[in-house]
């Protein structure tokens, strides 16, 4: 029988090595996937890549949490303002930070679960950020080509799970993790319900193909609304 | 949504005593009916609270709503629905769900009728600097700015004429870091609204009791009638 | 008030012009906007361009009858067996055939409605349907440049629709459906149901920003059932 | 599903006589459960009835289903429920729905764990020849073979050892056109399995009363121990 349920997140996050790129889900708190992430810190894996929209907001917890244990090497994010210790760490050349648009993080990540290595964009044309990047016209407009993003490990928040690994999720909370589900040789999914029962076949957003390993975990409302109001 | 008030433009061309709301009221009168329209984070967001009642708008919000409405009562919050400045937002009758995938696919493959976004310079080609305002600035941060610019079928520029400083925002070429070139279509601010044509700065209309030559000294390149 | 409905097939098709370029949903006879595609025929526009999976099966409805009346210069498809029509004109010269994998082609599709000029595929890569491509290594593997395929019109076929425009299919409804969706100037469904009142928000498909026209057609079932015991 | 006999490969090495039941048997023997599998038009499809009924294997269908379950009984019939070869199916529990953009992304993005296909032929090196017999013919047609070919983590082929009038189709060099270059990992026949190892062609076993020799005799291109 496919049962892609863990007990614990110490299962949930078993063979993650030092040196891994390890994508995080959410949209600032939204979706983040925080008691992975957490549980991650606690491991004290080292030398870590982290793909994520955002560097996080508090140092309690997230991936300020990671970074504040010296876990991580480097993040490849869209907006990292917000992250007293992203800042400070950047600030003193200790971590690196690779800036990508928001829509061609998003593209690189989908091109990468999709089996596609490269492709052509319009986004960041004439700006610092297509420095050194391969230009090219089709029809008279000009792209920057950009390359498909992989990671070792995915960590994602759904809203429902069931046994085969399908997800739905609920409100925003979708943003980057269907994506970044596809995208890692080892993804792994936090989800408010799990059960045996499946979900809708019209209703699944992530098909558990896409899934390894699901944990349930009590979502953690008091964070998001504090979250909100810090935003 | 009901704003009983429709008064123009604000007249007050000094710094600090801008009526940002009735430059956002302003822009609202332009957006059409049925339009897919996304508001940038700051000032841009009010233009949602100015769309007339009666006139059917749907809001995009990059992390993967269509048909966002207003912030909620304190008591109706929804935590895990939230706007691209990460505030609790809801949602109106005919909204859906999607990723950031699909997200930025509406985005860069010209399905938004309209971006507003607010600026630090617009130049008059339609260059458009809004992402960081120097190019060794210390923490830099982009989010989906790049994309809406260059993605959206309409982008306008919503912000106050000058900087804080009083220097130009619009300008003959800027200075900081692109977002994109030649994106902007038009610019609103408290004294008037302007359309790029032809690599100029076009005059659609001044607020009230604000001359040409007023507007023409707050702004860094050559202003033209329409 | 946005109302995407139209009362009749004739007003859905308002405005389609000789020499458009035309993507029509469905696999096989599943998720094809028959009704949509029979009233096109009615209409005469000619010098069509068709971009679908298949080339059609029975002469007397949807794509072969737009051949068989001479509308169409053009197919851009990846299983065009099955169709007599198509093959006899075929043969005889009188329509191209532009033959492309089927994930090729539906990538295409996805990225001629996402902004995507040009991508890299592995498909087809030491096969005929590679002459003439540009290829390129990326990290050790060969692939060929693919470019965005859009269209003039796109016709589809959903299950629900709402006045929004919004979307959810039914089985396997879905195939091409979504994607050409967002991939042509207009785009057309044709739905079983079709409601003043909205779909639940989690449960939207194609969200209604990339439709233009709904219009309300009974389903042949009698035809679909047809359809597969001749499969 | 539970197919009571448990038979290894039949014996019978004559064309027209293939147990084509048995070959798909062997071949779902190899499957492992919780494998993600992609069964191509015509002799493959048989292997989903030959899965031991306490292994839990997911199949997918290109147009857009995973979790696909057998025909549906004449009464139970879904119209809008087809498979790839067009022919009405039901669904598992598990099972899910998505659009061709998203199921050929599970296939090129390799998370496809097997796909089954026929070929005309298979060369040594791997190289899969099974969408056209002629560069010329004269109505091509492609489907998604060529991308379950590139895509899937595994590709084995399932087919009879040789064609119609007794030509090899295990061959040093195919002589149609390719689907894929070097694609190929394992072909299951009725006189054996064979394993792609370093540009040659492992037995990893002969059906029951096949030798060496009458194998070899049959096929194009010289066969190895394993």
């Amino acid at each position: 029988m496919i049962d892609k349920r863990v007990a614990s997140l110490a299962q949930a996050l078993e063979g993650i090595a030092d040196g891994s790129t390890v994508m995080i889900g959410g949209f600032g708190a939204v979706g983040q996937p925080d008691a992975l992430v957490d549980a991650l810190a606690e491991l004290g894996i080292k030398g870590l890549t982290i793909v994520a929209n955002n560097a996080g907001w508090s140092a309690e917890t997230g991936i300020p949490r990671l970074m504040d244990l010296g876990l991580v090497r480097k993040i490849i994010c869209s907006f990292p303002k917000g992250s007293t210790v992203f800042r400070e760490l950047y600030l003193a050349g200790k971590i690196e930070l690779e800036l990508v648009p928001q829509g061609t993080l998003a593209e690189r990540i989908r091109c990468g679960g999709a089996g596609v290595p490269a492709f052509y964009t319009p986004t960041s044309v004439g700006t610092p950020l297509a420095d050194g990047k391969e230009h090219r016209d089709f029809d008279g407009r000009t792209y920057v080509m950009e390359r498909a993003l992989r990671a070792d490990v995915a960590l994602i928040e759904a809203w429902k799970a069931d046994r085969w690994g399908n997800l739905s999720y609920r409100g925003s909370g979708r943003n980057f993790n269907p994506i970044m589900a596809m995208a890692a040789t080892l993804t792994i999914a936090q989800a408010n319900e799990v059960s045996t029962d499946p979900i809708d076949p019209e209703a699944v957003v992530t098909p558990g193909i896409f899934i390894n390993r699901v944990v349930q975990v009590e979502s953690r409302v008091e964070a998001l609304l504090a979250a909100q109001r810090q935003a | 949504m009901n704003q009983s008030v429709n008064k123009t433009t604000a007249s007050q061309p000094e710094a600090g005593k801008v009526d940002r709301d009735a430059v956002a009221r302003r822009l609202a009168r332009d957006v059409e009916e049925g339009w897919y329209v996304n508001l940038g984070v700051g000032m841009p967001t009010k233009v949602a609270d100015m769309i007339d009642g009666d006139k059917e708008v749907v809001f995009h919000s990059e992390n993967g709503i269509l048909g966002m409405g207003p912030g909620p009562a304190p008591d109706a919050i929804d935590p895990w629905l939230v706007n691209a400045g990460k505030k609790a937002v809801t949602l109106l009758p005919g909204s859906s769900l999607f990723h950031h995938g699909d997200s930025f696919a509406m985005i860069r493959g010209g399905h938004i009728d309209l971006c507003v976004l607010g600026a630090f310079e617009v130049a008059q080609n339609g260059d458009l600097a809004n992402w960081t305002t120097s190019s060794d600035e210390l923490l830099p941060a982009v989010g989906g700015a790049m994309d809406l610019a260059v993605g959206a079928k309409r982008v306008w520029v919503l912000m106050q004429h000058t900087a804080r400083e009083g220097e130009p925002k619009l300008v003959e070429k800027c200075k900081y870091p692109l977002t994109a070139p030649g994106a902007v279509d038009r610019v609103y601010t408290e004294l008037g609204v302007f359309e790029i044509i032809d690599g100029r700065f076009s005059i659609i209309e001044l607020a009230n009791g604000v001359s040409f030559e007023q507007v023409q000294a707050l702004t860094g390149a050559p202003l033209h009638g329409n």
